[in-house]
């Protein structure tokens, strides 16, 4: 391996040297899980790359490789883009995260910034959302808008990031509406338009009028406009081709700001490996339009909230709350840690549903 | 008016000229759909294919990538072409590599975090037998009630992709990583790590079985009685029953080899290059390598040209994408063609093309 | 009389082969017309010319005085051609009226066409049920379906492609009394086949073709079959010698052997039982579909039966082909392309086939290419096998070339007992003389030879016992030497549902 | 959280709509193997089909138009599968599987830049006072049009090639081309003509996912449908109605499993997105044990390459 590490470097560093110069534009790349079309993750983060460009402009130069698979192929687009003379490469897939941090050991003059892990080193630097400040919104709106006081929540993969989507939801629909039910229906797909579809409907079937979605796609909101009488949101997008009903609002992944930031830090010289997860306050997770569709009061409660959650003076997990199983996670006024919000694998009480497994 | 007449023998120069015939068509079909793409396609087709081999900002890391990537194409293919030769169509490979994936990685993890040289050799062990006896579920349909083992082994696909995403949220997951799917990674225990052999060339030991199974395959084919009744199967069953090949044997024999095979690949894949389970570990290898096999024309020195071939197209393609901005839909649209001229100009080994001219009524 | 068809000069080629060369004949209304030769002398190329199905390279055709060119089948049978096809024309899972349907131009509806079907064919003495399925039929009757669908389309001409080699003798006088009843109609027969006497019982006149070329145009009925026979085949035939040798003990003994079929329309095998001695040869007759492939899988040991089958005293049934070949028990299919040898295989390959247990062309399964191909070229030297050489492949060979090779690869292995089924199949006299010679001359070395054949002239002329295969039963053996056709017909039997309304 | 909360009337009209695509893309295969030919690139033509339909219906804004076009794209591509396999004579599986990666590939080119389009609705059928039947009406009479035009392809299907000399011919094809080539019919024509409406159908299955099921189109949305319907047929043992049956009983599974989960069943969905394919092949198990009758309903052809030889 140390015959590679120094093999690498002597190319890098030919290929960085000239990058130094300063009117040079810095190339930055960009890894993606999904085809650009997927309409969702990957069209966001490309969106990212876009807003970069434009920002830049000729100060810039973005390259990117689409639909890339986790695992070796990943590791091979980044060593091959490092290659290219890549000053930073952002990876926005969690199952990056080895290739990573593997790759940016063999390339130490080159910055990586990986999206939703946790593994760092001096030149990787990670970064997520907190769409469940963006859930809690949903959540609230969902509580106040639901008639059947039947909600439900198409889940992607029983993982953290997509558990503390469903407590951060329940929580805030419970607090108005006490009689508030989650309907989950586990697809076990990120993306799979047709499956979402019928399981959108299968929980309108059973009485929701209320679509929460962690999948990527708009098939839910088709569903439920065909439907009729049935809300929903956007997802990763704000997919507003569907509003003003049943789109009622939505969580966009807003990439651009962080990007742009990055990128600038670069140029700057002051980049330094950090670990980022940003929500609604520094604009990494937006919350897009309220439609006329919600009452007026309660799209103005759902900004208060928006507005507590920037300025960081209402937390979206403080208890009390408890634990599925009636245990106390926080008590009163508590709020919680990064840590455990992590590593998230238990619903809290009143969800009376179990996670897969 | 043009007719085809089928030669009485397979014409060799034909053989020998066909695929680069193939890949001089595609480079020109695939020139001119990057044209319309509004992209240099010389360029495109220079970087796709030069540029991973001799481009000096690339070539050193590149050239030993095109092992790696191909090596679990060359290991499935290899196994696939046997059961093609006796009319066997296993087209489940890919299932069988996530099966003989998770088999694999299932005994290294089970051992971890204890150090001893046997767990790697229990892992490929494991992995063998864990794709075989996902092939041999298809196997045992067809010889006991004649089902088809086309459509058996593809629906095993996705009942592998189904256990796969159980294993990689459920039974395998890192309990060290904060509840996100995957398993432990492998390369980072060394017991179970897969690694480069020798540093530099890409060769880890799935390169090793790769070019074992080639020449291995080759032999077989060429030297040996069992070769020789594939074969037969293949090209006339009933005189293959004449000659005393018990046709169930080949089938649980061919199966049962191509889903070792695939099997194997999926472990080198988990435990090296990949090196963990996840839920989207499988990267459509298995379906890959059926494409391999054919452009090798079902031979083991022509599925060794064609696995590096393929690669290259991969890696070339990747390439392609991120300096000249070509869409990865493109390069898959690209690898269609390559097949079908394949497939296309192969009639030329085996029928002569006539022109005549319109006869008055 | 006035003439029907006129064919004037055709000519086709093919690669290597020049099928018809400058063709002329003609056919008048009401005549049957017999088109005599051997296998590969242009025969079906030629009236697939007239049938629309293969288009001539040169020459010319009138029909009722008209020019006739058809450019495709469907344009024969509007013009009032008709064909029934020695094989190949038949749809196993449709049922006899939708078989009958296809060949027409405008059926009518199918319960219209059930009922013509069973009126037409009583008529002519060939009863048939519309409704069966034709994978349910004997061959006899298949050729029944065949002659109908012409019949109901009025044909002023009708091609037959070698009619009776799939009947039994008292089907073919069942068909011969169908065809004159036709002719008297005024309906033109265009009769092929290589069976002289035949073609002097029912013919009026004679075209004879040998390489694609007319050689000469007589009236059957003035000629010896002898005569014919040598303006078939260009020259003077020689006898199959006879000979006379010792019967050892029992070699192959057959005991109460029944056998499923193979595939969904095939024929069991009930209860068959007979013994061959060395030195001795058993032919067995039958109309082809009675068993014949089943038998011969049977004893092959490509099928496995629980019992039945014993060599010199011990049981043999469970043994597969290598093993019985290991101890001298060595088979002959029918089928030369794709059952007795691999089509694109190459003549070396095809060697090793069956030879390898034998001729020690194998060691630890590993296989020894030198020794394979000096095997083959033997095969090739002393059975005469024309082919540029051992690298040949098998379907690149002609029919009785690849026959002569099938034979000489089992009977250079010095068989204990070896069975074979139609060996002179499709095969020139010259290559069928000499492959019978063989089979005598193994018999005469003291093995044990069972022939299975449909040709019962190649029986009585090799065979010293004779036994029956009838709807997978088969007959006492009796010595061949003295039978009478009618005798041999009574044991094909199958006859008796057969007679003439 | 009773099992009461599924209503078997609403989740078979659910049911209808899901498995739309699949019996669409089925019965299209279904009539391509009883002319006696294999194509395993039903997903690629189904996808080309999702994107040519998508692209004509907001481009003519009418849906009606786009599945015109879906079945015209479907049928083109099919077509070179059919040129390849029928003329020059290629391996049908592997041409086959090269065809579904070439339309996954060229359908992603062709639609890059229609994502996150609306398509202009599908209306539904306008069947008046049937639709307010109580119970029956919103299962039965309150689709849109294509749910119609695929039982009434599927009746079609049936009749053709049951009742119909075209049928009948299309059988014999399948049966043994050589027994009709003898009779003259033009076998690679017949084909042909089979492969194409093979490809149209599961062109307008593709359009049906994304002018009215999903609807819209992004890449790969297909997810796996086109072989999905590979298994139908067999499963239906290549007789329409049974395909039909076939078709709806697998969306039935994955919608009653969705079902399942959103009345708050707590059931394993791993193992139970398994069970569709599980269920395929024991009923192609079943359904081979009696080898005569598999026999019977198999085209004698299926698979094998034609050549005039004379």
């Amino acid at each position: 391996m140390n015959l590679m590490k120094t093999l690498f470097g002597a190319i890098t560093a030919a290929a960085i040297g000239g990058a130094a110069m300063a009117e040079d534009p810095v190339k930055v790349g960009f890894i993606y899980v999904g085809p650009i079309g997927d309409g969702g993750w990957t069209y966001e983060h490309n969106k990212g790359r876009l807003a970069v460009e434009e920002h830049f402009g000729d100060k810039v130069e973005t390259v990117f490789q689409e639909s890339v698979p986790e695992g070796a192929d990943a590791e091979r687009a980044m060593t091959q883009m490092a290659l290219s003379g890549a000053d930073l490469i952002f990876t926005t897939s969690f199952g990056y995260m080895d290739p990573t941090i593997n790759v940016a050991a063999n390339f130490p003059d080159v910055k990586f910034e990986h999206a939703t892990g946790y593994k760092r080193a001096d030149n990787v630097s990670t970064y997520s959302a907190r769409f469940y400040e963006g859930r809690a919104i949903q959540g609230h709106i969902a509580g106040k808008m639901t008639e059947s006081n039947k909600i439900g929540y198409i889940a992607s993969f029983p993982i953290p990031e997509v558990i503390r989507g469903i407590n951060s939801a329940y929580i805030h629909a419970k607090k108005v509406n006490p009689d508030v039910e989650f309907n989950i229906v586990w697809a076990y797909t990120w993306f799979d338009p047709a499956k979402e579809a019928d399981a959108a409907n299968a929980l309108i079937e059973q009485g929701a009028d209320v679509i929460l979605q962690h999948t990527d796609s708009t098939a839910p909101l088709a569903a439920a406009q065909a439907k009729g009488g049935v809300i929903g949101f956007g997802q990763a997008s704000d997919m507003a081709e569907y509003a003003p009903f049943p789109r009622v609002s939505s969580i966009i992944d807003d990439w651009a700001p962080y990007y742009i930031a990055r990128v600038q830090a670069v140029m700057d010289g002051t980049w330094e490996s950090t670990d980022t997860w940003d929500g609604i306050g520094p604009g990494m997770v937006a919350i897009g339009e309220i439609t006329d569709a919600v009452p007026a009061e309660v799209a103005e409660e759902a900004m208060a909230m928006k507005a507590a959650l920037a300025d960081g003076s209402y937390h979206a997990f403080t208890g009390p709350i408890n634990k599925q199983d009636g245990s106390v996670w926080l008590a009163e006024g508590e709020t919680a840690d990064d840590g455990t919000l992590a590593g998230m694998d238990f619903y809290v009480e009143g969800l009376t549903a179990e996670i897969p497994n | 008016m043009i007719t085809l007449e089928r030669r009485p023998e397979p014409s060799r120069m034909w053989q020998a000229m066909t695929p680069i015939l193939a890949v001089v068509l595609t480079m020109i079909a695939g020139g001119l759909l990057f044209a319309v793409l509004g992209k240099d396609p010389f360029e495109a087709i220079r970087t796709i294919f030069w540029d991973p081999l001799f481009n000096p900002q690339f070539a050193s890391y590149s050239r030993p990538q095109l092992l790696v990537k191909a090596a679990p194409l060359i290991l499935i293919a290899i196994g696939l072409s046997l059961g093609f030769r006796a009319g066997i169509w296993n087209i489940g490979a890919e299932g069988q590599y996530i099966v003989g994936a998770i088999c694999g990685a299932a005994v290294g993890l089970a051992f971890y975090p204890t150090e001893a040289i046997y767990i790697f050799p229990l892992m490929v062990l494991a992995g063998a037998i864990g794709g075989t006896l996902w092939a041999m579920i298809p196997a045992v349909l067809k010889i006991r009630f004649g089902t088809n083992e086309i459509l058996v082994s593809l629906m095993l696909v996705y009942v592998a992709e189904q256990l796969l995403a159980s294993m990689a949220l459920g039974a395998l997951r890192n309990p060290d990583g904060g509840g996100f799917p995957g398993s432990r990674n492998l390369q980072q225990y060394p017991s179970a790590a897969n690694p480069e052999l020798i540093a530099g060339t890409g060769a880890h030991w799935g390169v090793v079985a790769a070019f074992i199974a080639v020449i291995a395959a080759y032999v077989l084919l060429n030297k040996h009685l069992l070769g020789y009744q594939i074969k037969l199967t293949g090209q006339a069953p009933r005189a293959a029953r004449f000659a005393g090949v018990r046709p169930n044997v080949l089938i649980a024999l061919c199966l049962g080899i191509s889903g070792g095979l695939a099997g194997l690949a999926g472990l080198f894949e988990v435990s090296g290059p990949a090196g963990q389970i996840s839920i989207d570990f499988n990267s459509f290898y298995g379906f890959t390598a059926i494409i391999v096999a054919f452009l090798g024309r079902l031979h083991p020195i022509g599925i060794l040209l064609a696995g590096l071939l393929m690669a290259l197209t991969y890696i070339g393609g990747e390439l392609a994408q991120f300096m000249l901005g070509i869409p990865s839909a493109a390069i898959q649209a690209f690898q269609g063609m390559l097949l079908f001229f394949l497939l296309g100009v192969d009639v030329l080994s085996n029928f002569r093309i006539r022109i005549k001219r319109k006869q008055v009524a | 009389m006035s003439v029907l068809l006129t064919v004037d000069g055709l000519s086709k080629a093919y690669p290597g082969v020049i099928a018809n060369d400058d063709v002329s004949f003609l056919i008048e209304r009401g005549e049957v017309h017999a088109l005599l030769g051997e296998n590969g002398a242009g025969k079906s190329t030629l009236v697939k010319m007239i049938y629309g199905l293969v288009r001539p390279d040169s020459g010319s055709m009138t029909l009722n005085g008209a020019p006739f060119s058809p450019a495709e089948p469907r344009v024969a049978r509007a013009s009032g051609v008709a064909m029934v096809f020695q094989h190949f024309s038949l749809f196993e899972a449709l049922n006899v009226a939708e078989n009958i349907a296809l060949g027409m131009e405008n059926p009518p509806a199918m319960r219209d066409l059930a009922r013509k079907i069973t009126d037409v064919s009583e008529a002519y003495g060939l009863p048939l049920d519309p409704a069966r399925l034709v994978g349910h039929l004997s061959a006899g009757e298949r050729q029944r379906v065949e002659i109908i669908r012409c019949l109901l389309q009025d044909p002023k001409l009708l091609i037959m492609d070698e009619p009776t080699s799939v009947l039994t003798p008292q089907e073919v006088d069942i068909l011969f009394a169908t065809l004159r009843k036709l002719k008297q109609e005024g309906t033109a027969i265009l009769y092929i086949s290589h069976k002289l006497e035949e073609i002097r019982a029912l013919c009026d006149s004679a075209t004879i073709l040998r390489r694609g070329e007319v050689v000469a145009t007589c009236d059957p009925r003035e000629k010896s079959a002898r005569e014919l026979a040598e303006m078939m085949v260009g020259k003077v035939l020689q006898q199959t010698k006879a000979r006379g040798a010792d019967l050892g003990p029992v070699a192959l003994d057959v005991r109460g052997l029944s056998l499923p079929p193979a595939t969904q329309f095939g024929t069991p095998l009930r209860d068959v039982s007979f013994s061959v001695r060395k030195g001795e040869v058993l032919g067995i007759g039958g109309v082809a579909g009675n068993g014949q492939d089943e038998l011969l899988a049977a004893l092959s040991g490509e099928r496995g039966t629980r019992d039945g089958v014993f060599v010199n005293g011990q049981p043999i049934s469970k043994l597969g082909p290598t093993a019985r070949r290991r101890i001298g028990i060595l088979s002959g299919p029918e089928e030369r392309l794709g059952h007795a040898a691999a089509p694109d295989m190459s003549l070396t390959e095809n060697a090793l086939l069956t030879g390898h247990v034998r001729e020690n062309l194998a060691r630890n399964g590993f296989l020894d290419w030198a020794r394979t191909k000096a095997f083959a070229e033997r095969v090739v030297k002393e059975f005469d096998v024309r082919t540029p050489g051992v690298q040949a492949a098998a379907r690149s060979l002609s029919g009785g070339n690849l026959q002569k090779f099938v034979i000489g690869r089992e009977v250079l292995q010095s068989p204990d007992v070896l069975i074979v089924n139609q060996p002179t199949w499709g095969v020139d006299a010259a290559a069928a003389a000499a492959i019978r010679q063989s089979l005598l001359d193994l018999a005469a070395q003291g093995s044990a030879v069972v022939v299975i054949s449909q040709d019962l002239d190649e029986l009585m002329e090799i065979s010293d016992r004779f036994a029956a295969l009838n709807g997978g039963h088969l007959s006492e053996a009796v010595p061949a030497a003295g039978l009478t056709l009618d005798q041999i017909g009574l044991m094909l039997g199958g006859a008796h549902d057969l007679e003439p309304a | 959280m009773d099992f009461g909360s599924i209503n078997p009337l609403i989740l078979l009209a659910s049911l209808m709509v899901a498995s739309t695509p699949i019996l669409l893309a089925a019965i299209g295969e279904l009539v391509v193997e009883k002319s006696g030919v294999l194509n395993l690139g039903v997903e690629g033509m189904m996808i080309v089909g999702a994107v040519t339909g998508f692209i004509a219906a907001v481009n003519l804004d009418s849906p009606t138009l786009g599945f015109v076009a879906a079945a015209f794209g479907g049928a083109l591509l099919s077509l070179l599968f059919g040129f390849l396999t029928q003329v020059l004579l290629s391996n049908q599986v592997a041409t086959g599987l090269a065809l579904t990666l070439f339309g996954l590939g060229i359908a992603a080119l062709m639609g890059q830049n229609y994502v996150g389009i609306r398509a202009p609705a599908t209306l539904d059928v306008p069947l008046g006072p049937l639709a307010d039947i109580p119970v029956l009406g919103p299962v039965l009479f309150q689709h849109d049009a294509m749910i119609y035009v695929s039982i009434g392809i599927v009746a079609a299907v049936w009749y053709v090639l049951t009742k119909t000399r075209a049928g009948l011919i299309l059988r014999a094809v399948g049966e043994s081309h050589d027994a009709a080539h003898a009779l003259g019919y033009k076998v690679v024509r017949i084909r042909l003509m089979a492969i194409a409406f093979g490809g149209a159908c599961a062109g307008l299955g593709g359009a049906y996912l994304s002018l009215v099921r999903v609807p819209q189109w992004t890449e790969g949305m297909t997810a796996g449908a086109g072989w999905i319907a590979l298994a139908i047929v067999v499963f239906a043992s290549w007789k329409p109605w049974r395909a039909l049956l076939g078709a709806y009983l697998f969306g039935g599974i994955t919608v009653l499993q969705l079902n399942l989960q959103a009345a708050g069943f707590k059931i394993p969905v791993e193992y139970l997105s398994m069970s569709p394919y599980l269920i395929t092949i024991l009923v192609l198990v079943i359904m081979s044990r009696d080898r005569s009758r598999a026999a019977l309903n198999a085209p004698a052809a299926l698979g094998k390459p034609f050549h005039a030889s004379i």
